[in-house]
């Protein structure tokens, strides 16, 4: 039975562009524009889509690290309880920090270079009512450990550390608190690709153990079709479609989605497909495209995509649901 | 581009009108008052009081402080720079007398320094590490290191008392008809002001050279077969260029602040000694032009560094800010 | 090829590490990189050595500094006065000693709580942003309009002269610079995902930006601190040229060396001003040896 | 002797005991290398010197006891002030700080800075009682007088900073003013100066000389020497001057200061300007220059000029005695004003009525300009009336009588000015040099060389930097550090003129604000 | 099948070693590979293994602070040989080479351009150095090769400065540039890290484009299997400054031989398997460059390491393309072959 964590509606986030004399705002870069997404927990939610298309600002307004425009964030407690995030005051937020946590890309500016492990990670603890010293050093030890890591570590410095440790000592901190949520913002995007794997099995084995729900956050579908349990992909702070992610692989309703898939290399000779080669660049979130804001690289674009916005509507593929927001799908809509 | 230098020109003026009425303020709280010093102290006691409250009166003194600062502004905004307390002098008549001289001594020195700064910051920067490296910096940093007053004397004690090569001063003379006349003159000044400025220049040329060296498109350039001069001068310092004309448009409020103890040392009859002066004497009018005259001159360098630096460089020429 | 110099010891390196004999020290890389930088290491021990020197003045000379005796004014140095005697026929080599006390007092004073001020506002400002930022900036700009000796002129003419105003001055002067490096490095650290990940926490501003921010943004501060020192130690000695410096009653380098301003001393009497002269120069220099050195062994983008 | 209020420096033994610790001889011949002499009271060593004044000179033991008597409070830390910026009284300073400590006094010493008139001389509300309306405790500084009486003026209740009134002073002061007679003056400067020592309310240090510098370029033809701050008949149109140009100091700033105030101390108005009378190296007044005959009635109320005939101003306007009638109007009404010419000026009857614009005419100067005569009439005496008109310079109406008298030095005629001395002003680079070629038109005679002045002025470094690089030819200077400096130089040498000229310390007898 | 008139360039046995901070960096230690018209030849490896090193080496880019210690660089032009590492650093002859016959386009457009002068200007610079062309001559080139790269308005684009380009459109002109002279050999250092998998797409359909066009040896260095997949006609892969194995696409894909090219291959999910497919991370990480392991340097890591890896493996032939530096390679070659037929 699912049951939901996080419920987004009608989310947005714009960044005000200002210019003139006045330095008045003349315009908004539209990060993240009107997005309805629930989140299950337990699952892995993978959200991919290229640079720049409103993935990290997703993230880090969910957990209010940056102020959402307009829209709700809902969370769903273990009991049910429904408390929505985005319209409490920000000292009322405390103890749902407790239970979103991110994970950062860049293993070299994740960790603060002047403080030893224990050193940087003991304050949230502290604010969180961990008083004796002997109690945080004990969490966070057993934390390290969890990661495959010495416990002694703590009480080095960053730099003795390798990428991927630095990653694991991110994902140390993101679990210190005991969150039921984590936000993964490209957490193995940087990391090379042997020890990717390591972190990404990592993240598969803790979420098992600690019942996490992951939001993951990447720009590789390879990535997210191995880890994800549903995948949504975003184009222009949009959501262009959602399902299952081998569904997405599989029965593909998108044109984006399906260019993205095709451009992606494969490291496996038998699988060479031919690439659908888009057009142009990603437009301008300040001045997207009017109607269907993929359209001026769409392959198939038609008359209707330059004037009509598509609405995600649901579809059924393989008995799943599946979301997508485009014109031209033949399959039947399923209302609500 | 017109849009920031717009938004530039309207912080600058409030900016203006705010110092202004602070240095206004802080010299209300300076003891005593014009009238008071323009009386000698050893005949100061053969002055009797009425003819001192006279004399206030004459002057304005005896009104409320944000009176008198208010005739001053909208005089100033008239373009109505007043009279000098001292003497009288009209002050316009005075800046029009020390603006040229210091600007002709900051000047030659900036163009000094900045050549020779940029220069050997460049030499030093491709030699990197190499003994010519450090002992231009040695040396860079041994003319900042040195009291600019100290340096000064000594160089007069030198060239103009021993040596005899050089005067020992002042700007102008009777006989002085060309040009030529009066560079022996400013030789001495300008190069103590410049061999001081030099060393900030040459580590910033040098820094930023090597900032430069370090980028890719060096090792573009290079890939694509140039000669080293090309990549060096025409990729390299091209580039470098930018943060050094930053620079030097920093250093031309430091420069002409900076001139005002050479000015001293070598009696040139500069803003600076204008200001010691006007300072010492309390004469408001004066010290209120001299300094926002220099508040001018520091903002304005900095929107004229602005829009030189949109001039070298594309990127902000064309980009939104 | 010819065998270039960097060949060489291209060569050395070469064989140390094939036979293992290179000496890993452990040390952290700032340190080993500063103690490698010749001419920041001299100035260190140099400038420890004049401090040190001013600290134990009383040890070192047997001499008051204010002690005048008339009747042995203007005497060459000796072995019992090293440096000399000054017009009043105090001790030179003592006035230097003791001078040296409360310029280096001015400058390093000035620029540590110029560079506290700087800090306390420019973190907090730069991480949060907002009015005080704009209110704060404003102000360090006013300050910064000014051509620097220019304002401290305007400010001593309005405050008079004393120590304690003269520091209060510089100060005054100072911090904005700070204020603006401290701020600039904030606003780039406030992008820095530890920092993003400690409000994620909803850990407080102060915790943040003074705890965890603060130590990151030190470096660049400390090089701003050794300049600022210099700095203000040669403008002290310049406010002493004009006759606006530190009280004639207290001796300080600057006005020791003042005495230069009469051609007959410099003429003729060189120890009086010669050894004080030096003295200012090396000590700034080495400051700003240490500066330099610490700039280059911080800049995570210079390697050598 | 006891203390007259709570400031312990009221107390004349505290006072005489700071006399008696400085040793002034020592100080004289090191640091001043010998060219001072020392002082025994206010007023310079000459005929109206008491023979019977008491001894201060260096006795610590003395001092240490008298101290001690007056229960002197070794905590308190005396505040010294002083107001010129040279090397060598910074090291006098520190000499006296020396002094002080070795009987038990403590004293810091501080330069005054900006507005140095009211520091020093603001004079308290109460003349008797104080408080003091300034902060210090001693000051150094000088009082130079052309005139005997100027010295003890200045101590009348309610004009001095530092002494409390007292009224057996008032009536000192008010007998030495009694007379132009030296004869009858004598017995009175005997007593005031006898009574003032006795006070010590000041603390006279050491008499000031005068040094003339000339470079080896110039031959003075005998020309007398003089203090130079005053205008005397040095006979400068009879000098030699090899290269036909005299270099000089005190040239102007940003102006030409008004010769009324500081009366001989600028280059210009020494020669540019021209006076009635003249004086000689002594200042004595010793005959006509403008005027061709003067009387000075017997009572020494009324005195007459007759102008010489054909004299003109620098722009070849005549000069007239309109033009001095004028000219000492204005005297009254302008503000910065020599005590010499306003006690003149003052004592012209009408002039109190003229002063506060109740006439427009000054009843007490008659002239008429054809037959070239002036004549003064005086309410009270004035001892050195005729000092006075060897000081006042002329000033040409014409040019300057639109000008508000009390903003006088605001017009734009001290850019230029205009004279009818001996020198007229060609070329002026303010701050750098002004030029003054020898005036066709003046009585006395045509020079034979230009003058060029700069604007250094004595104590100042540029003087000496100057000479050394042979930019100076003539000038004066009072800084005895110069003087070895000059004399250092192979093309110049110095000469030493005595002048009235004390240096003293000044005591702050009023309780403290 | 390589054939001695068909290798563009081949490197023997390099070696380049760094020398900062007074340590010594044997960044690249070893490395011979043959390059053949018209073929793309993938150095694939891991961050830090030399690939980038190898390239500067090749064109001589190298900074101070480092060395060719030894080994050949022979560059084969109309039948004459070169030996590019015999050359002066900035010397003449290599310039010639550099641009006109070996040419070289970089990671990250943003920062390979240089932002003062515009796309033009850079272009042109190559074509006057390289070429007789007059500068009218060479300015309608610098149009026709941004025209070739696919820039749209290429005439007005040409005026433009790179910060007013895309990020693809950069990369564009960086090729355009490295082809305004028909190189004969590209090396392209990881030319599409800093891109979009989309603009990847496009400057991948490019490269296919003009290598077929103009004949021009491919040296495309990168870290991703998927590239070499798309890409390559032979591959290297590195690892610390080695090359451990090589051969064509078909040879290493298909039948990797070396432990860590087959680790490499298992431990990325691959985009099509779905969500159950094995990954199997590689332990360890790559050791400190200064502080290396002894002999294999994959040794460490490896699941197969035995005493005699302390050795550094010499590099064994396999058959005519395909060759691997390996100890055991023949124990792991027979059990994965075994698992394979299983
Ligand atoms: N603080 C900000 N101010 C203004 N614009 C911003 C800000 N943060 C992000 N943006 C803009 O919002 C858009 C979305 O950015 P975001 O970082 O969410 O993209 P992303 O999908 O995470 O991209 P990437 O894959 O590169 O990380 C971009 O156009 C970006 O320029
Ligand atoms: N300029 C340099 N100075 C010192 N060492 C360097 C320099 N460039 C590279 N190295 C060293 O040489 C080794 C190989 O680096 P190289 O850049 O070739 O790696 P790469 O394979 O290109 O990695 P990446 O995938 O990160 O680009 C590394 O250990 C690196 O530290
Ligand atoms: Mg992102
Ligand atoms: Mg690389």
């Amino acid at each position: 039975m699912k049951k939901e964590i996080l419920k987004l509606r009608d989310f947005k986030v714009y960044f005000p562009v200002k210019a003139g004399v006045f330095n008045r705002t003349v315009g908004h870069v539209m990060a993240v524009d009107g997005v309805d997404l629930d989140i299950y927990r337990g699952e892995v939610l993978g959200l991919a889509g290229e640079s720049g298309c409103g993935k990290t600002t997703l993230g880090k307004a969910i957990l209010r690290l940056v102020e959402p425009t307009n829209g709700k964030v809902t969370y769903v407690s273990k009991e049910n309880d429904e408390t929505e995030l985005t319209s409490l005051e920000k000292k009322d937020m405390d103890p749902f920090r407790k239970k979103l946590q991110i994970v950062f890309q860049d293993p070299h500016s994740s960790l603060n270079p002047s403080f030893t492990i224990f050193g940087s990670l003991q304050d949230p603890l502290k604010k969180f009512g961990v008083n004796s010293k002997e109690e945080r050093r004990k969490i966070i030890g057993d934390l390290l450990e969890a990661v495959n890591m010495r416990r002694e570590y703590m009480d080095r410095y960053p730099h003795e550390f390798s990428g991927g440790q630095r990653q694991r000592i991110g994902i140390v901190r993101a679990l210190c608190l005991d969150p039921e949520l984590i936000v993964c913002d490209e957490a193995v995007s940087a990391l090379d690709v042997s020890i990717q794997a390591q972190v990404l099995q990592l993240l598969m084995q803790l979420k098992k153990d600690n019942n996490l729900t992951y939001l993951f956050i990447t720009h590789d579908l390879s990535v997210t079709e191995y880890l994800c349990d549903r995948i949504a992909v975003m184009y222009l702070g949009r959501i262009v479609e959602l399902c299952d992610s081998e569904d997405l692989y599989k029965n593909t309703l998108h044109p984006y989605s399906e260019a993205l898939i095709s451009a992606i290399p494969v490291a496996d000779l038998d699988k060479k497909t031919k690439r659908i080669v888009l057009e142009g660049d990603v437009p301008s979130p300040v001045n997207p495209p009017k109607g269907c804001p993929f359209h001026p690289r769409c392959p198939k674009a038609k008359d209707i995509c330059k004037t009509e916005v598509p609405t995600l509507k649901k579809y059924s593929t393989n008995g799943n649901e599946h979301y997508a927001s485009c014109h031209l799908i033949d399959l039947p809509e399923i209302s609500k | 581009m017109t849009t920031y230098i717009a938004q530039r020109l309207f912080i600058f003026f409030p900016m203006l009108f705010v110092i202004s009425f602070l240095v206004y303020s802080g010299l209300e709280l300076s003891p005593g008052d014009a009238v008071s010093h323009m009386i000698s102290p050893e005949l100061a006691s053969t002055i009797t009081a009425e003819q001192l409250d006279a004399m206030r009166e004459a002057y304005g003194l005896n009104q409320s402080f944000i009176t008198r600062y208010w005739i001053w502004l909208t005089s100033m905004v008239q373009g109505d720079m007043g009279y000098s307390m001292a003497g009288g002098v009209a002050i316009s008549t005075i800046m029009a007398k020390t603006v040229p001289a210091t600007l002709e001594l900051s000047l030659v020195a900036l163009f000094f320094s900045t050549i020779l700064g940029c220069s050997l910051g460049v030499i030093s920067a491709l030699k990197r590490g190499s003994g010519t490296d450090n002992s231009l910096t040695v040396a860079g940093m041994a003319g900042v290191s040195i009291p600019e007053f100290f340096f000064g004397l000594v160089a007069i004690l030198l060239f103009a008392i021993e040596l005899k090569w050089l005067p020992v001063g002042g700007r102008l003379m009777p006989h002085y008809e060309t040009v030529w006349d009066r560079i022996p003159n400013i030789v001495l000044p300008s190069l103590v002001l410049a061999l001081m400025m030099t060393a900030g220049a040459m580590r910033y040329a040098r820094s930023s050279m090597l900032d430069v060296l370090a980028r890719e498109f060096i090792t573009t350039a290079r890939s694509k077969g140039m000669p080293e001069w090309r990549v060096n001068i025409l990729h390299g310092f091209r580039v470098a260029l930018t943060p050094v004309v930053v620079l030097i448009g920093f250093r031309l409020p430091l420069l002409i602040g900076g001139s005002t103890i050479i000015e001293q040392v070598y009696q040139w009859p500069g803003i600076g000694s204008m200001f010691i002066r006007s300072v010492r004497g309390s004469d408001y009018p004066l010290v209120m032009t001299i300094s926002l005259m220099y508040v001018f001159v520091v903002l304005t360098a900095s929107l004229v560094i602005d829009v030189l630096t949109a001039l070298i460089d594309p990127r902000v020429r064309l980009g939104k800010n | 090829m010819a065998q270039t110099s960097l060949d060489k010891k291209f060569d050395q390196i070469r064989k140390r590490e094939e036979e293992k004999t290179f000496s890993v020290k452990k040390r952290s890389r700032i340190v080993s990189k500063f103690l490698n930088n010749r001419l920041a290491v001299v100035g260190l021990i140099i400038f420890t050595i004049i401090i040190l020197a001013s600290l134990f003045a009383p040890l070192l000379s047997p001499y008051d500094p204010m002690r005048v005796d008339l009747r042995s004014m203007r005497q060459a140095p000796s072995f019992d006065h090293w440096f000399g005697t000054d017009s009043t026929g105090r001790d030179v080599f003592t006035r230097v000693l003791f001078g040296g006390r409360v310029s280096i007092f001015i400058g390093l004073g000035s620029a540590i709580l110029s560079a506290v001020v700087g800090i306390a506002v420019g973190c907090y400002a730069g991480y949060k942003g907002g009015w005080i930022d704009v209110i704060a900036l404003r102000v360090s700009e006013i300050f910064m309009s000014f051509p620097q000796i220019i304002l401290v002129l305007l400010l001593v003419s309005i405050t008079g002269q004393s120590l304690f105003n003269l520091m209060a001055i510089f100060i005054l002067t100072g911090w904005g610079g700070m204020y603006r490096l401290a701020r600039a490095r904030m606003l780039s650290l406030r992008e820095e995902e530890y920092v993003q990940a400690l409000r994620s926490f909803g850990l407080s501003t102060f915790t943040i930006c003074y705890k965890h921010m603060l130590p990151n943004a030190l470096s660049p501060i400390m090089v701003n601190i050794t300049l600022s020192t210099a700095m203000f130690i040669l403008t002290e000695a310049g406010l002493s040229f004009l006759g606006l410096g530190v009280p004639l009653n207290i001796p300080t380098w600057g006005n020791i060396l003042n005495v230069a301003q009469d051609i007959l001393v410099l003429q003729n009497y060189w120890w009086m001003w010669g050894p004080v002269g030096i003295v200012i120069s090396v000590f700034v220099l080495c400051v700003n040896f240490i500066g330099d050195g610490l700039r280059d062994s911080t800049d995570p983008s210079q390697q050598g | 002797a006891q203390p007259t209020n709570s400031n312990q420096l009221s107390d004349p033994r505290v006072r005489q005991a700071l006399c008696m610790a400085i040793d002034m001889k020592t100080i004289g011949e090191t640091l001043f290398e010998d060219q001072i002499i020392m002082a025994d009271s206010l007023l310079p060593n000459g005929p109206m010197k008491s023979p019977n004044l008491p001894d201060y000179s260096y006795n610590p033991e003395k001092a240490r006891q008298l101290l001690a008597e007056a229960n002197w409070d070794s905590n308190r830390e005396l505040d010294m002030v002083f107001y010129y910026g040279d090397q060598l009284t910074a090291d006098f300073m520190a000499a006296i700080q020396a002094y002080f400590a070795d009987v038990g006094v403590k004293m810091t010493y501080r330069l005054l800075q900006g507005d140095v008139g009211a520091q020093l001389n603001s004079v308290p509300d109460d003349g008797v009682n104080g408080p003091a309306a300034v902060d210090y405790d001693l000051g150094y500084g000088a009082r130079a007088a052309i005139a005997m009486q100027e010295y003890y003026n200045t101590f009348k209740t309610g004009l001095n900073p530092q002494t409390p009134g007292d009224p057996k002073m008032d009536a000192l002061i008010e007998n030495i003013n009694s007379s132009a007679d030296p004869e009858v003056l004598k017995p009175a400067f005997f007593e005031i100066q006898e009574y003032q020592m006795e006070q010590v309310n000041i603390c006279p240090l050491y008499y000031q000389k005068l040094f003339i510098y000339e470079s080896n370029k110039v031959d003075r033809n005998g020309g007398s020497y003089g203090n130079a701050q005053y205008n005397y008949n040095w006979g400068i149109t009879d000098w030699n001057v090899s290269g036909g140009t005299l270099q000089t100091n005190t040239g102007p700033v940003e102006f030409f200061e008004q010769p009324w105030y500081n009366l001989g101390l600028w280059i210009h108005n020494k020669v540019v300007f021209d006076r009635l009378l003249v004086a000689d190296g002594a200042l004595q007044p010793v005959g006509c220059s403008a005027c061709e005959s003067y009387e000075l009635s017997s009572d020494g109320l009324s005195l007459s000029f007759k102008l010489k005939d054909g004299l003109t101003f620098h722009d070849g306007n005549d000069v007239t005695v309109e033009d001095v009638a004028w000219s000492i109007r204005t005297a009254m009404k302008a503000p910065q004003m020599h005590a010499l010419i306003g006690n003149t000026v003052g004592s012209i009857k009408g002039a109190d009525a003229f002063k506060d614009g109740s006439t427009n005419d000054v009843s007490g100067i008659k002239y008429n300009i054809e037959d070239r005569v002036i004549s003064l009439e005086l309410t009270k005496i004035d001892p050195n009336i005729l000092t006075t008109f060897t000081q006042f310079a002329i000033l040409p109406k014409h040019l300057l009588g639109d000008v508000d008298p009390l903003k006088f030095q605001q017009s734009d005629f001290w850019q230029m000015p205009i004279g009818s001395g001996a020198f007229k002003i060609t070329e002026v680079k303010m701050n750098d040099f002004a030029k003054f070629e020898p005036f066709d038109g003046y009585h006395g005679g045509k020079a034979g060389f230009d003058i060029i002045a700069y604007p250094s002025y004595d104590g100042d470094g540029n003087l000496i930097k100057n000479a050394a690089a042979g930019k100076m030819d003539y000038g004066f200077t009072k800084n005895v550090a110069d003087v070895a400096a000059l004399d250092g130089m192979d093309n110049m040498g110095t000469k030493a003129v005595d002048i009235p000229y004390t240096r003293m310390m000044w005591i702050m007898q009023y309780p403290k604000p | 099948m390589t054939d001695k008139n068909n290798i563009a360039l081949s490197v023997k046995n390099l070696k380049t070693f760094f020398y900062t901070n007074n340590r010594c960096n044997k960044a690249v230690n070893g490395v011979s590979f043959d390059v053949e018209k018209g073929k793309t030849l993938c150095i694939v490896g891991e961050s830090g293994c030399g690939k980038s090193v190898t390239a500067a080496t090749i064109m001589q880019l190298l900074p101070t602070l480092s060395r060719i210690e030894e080994g050949e660089i022979i560059f084969r032009k109309d039948d004459k040989t070169v030996n590019i590492e015999k050359l002066e650093k900035n010397g003449k002859e290599m310039r010639n080479i550099r641009g006109s016959d070996i040419a070289m386009i970089f990671q990250d457009p943003m920062t390979a351009l240089n932002p003062v002068y515009t796309v033009g200007f850079q272009i042109s610079e190559n074509l006057k150095y390289h070429t007789s062309l007059n500068r009218k001559e060479i300015r309608e080139k610098s149009i026709s090769l941004l025209n070739d790269m696919g820039i749209p308005l290429p005439e007005k684009r040409v005026d433009e400065y790179p910060h007013s380009y895309s990020g693809g459109m950069r990369q564009r002109a960086m090729i355009a540039m490295a082809m305004a002279c028909n190189p004969k050999i590209l090396i392209a250092d990881e030319p599409t890290t800093a891109l979009d998998v989309t603009i990847q797409a496009q400057i991948f359909e490019l490269m296919e484009k003009l290598k077929e066009e103009n004949d021009t040896a491919i040296i495309l260095i990168t870290h991703d299997m998927g590239v070499v997949a798309e890409l390559a006609d032979n591959v290297a892969v590195m690892y610390m400054g080695n090359i451990v194995e090589a051969g064509t696409a078909d040879d290493v894909l298909r039948r990797p031989t070396h432990p860590y090219t087959k680790a490499l291959l298992e431990s990325v999910p691959v985009l099509g398997r779905g969500k159950n497919q094995d990954i199997n991370p590689i332990k360890g990480s790559t050791p400190d460059p200064y502080n290396r392991p002894i002999g294999c340097q994959f040794a460490p890591r490896c699941n197969w390491q035995t005493e005699s890896c302390d050795v550094m493996p010499e590099i064994i032939q396999i058959n005519k393309t395909h060759e691997i530096r390996c100890h055991k390679y023949e124990q792991f070659f027979e059990k994965y072959n075994e698992k394979r037929d299983s």
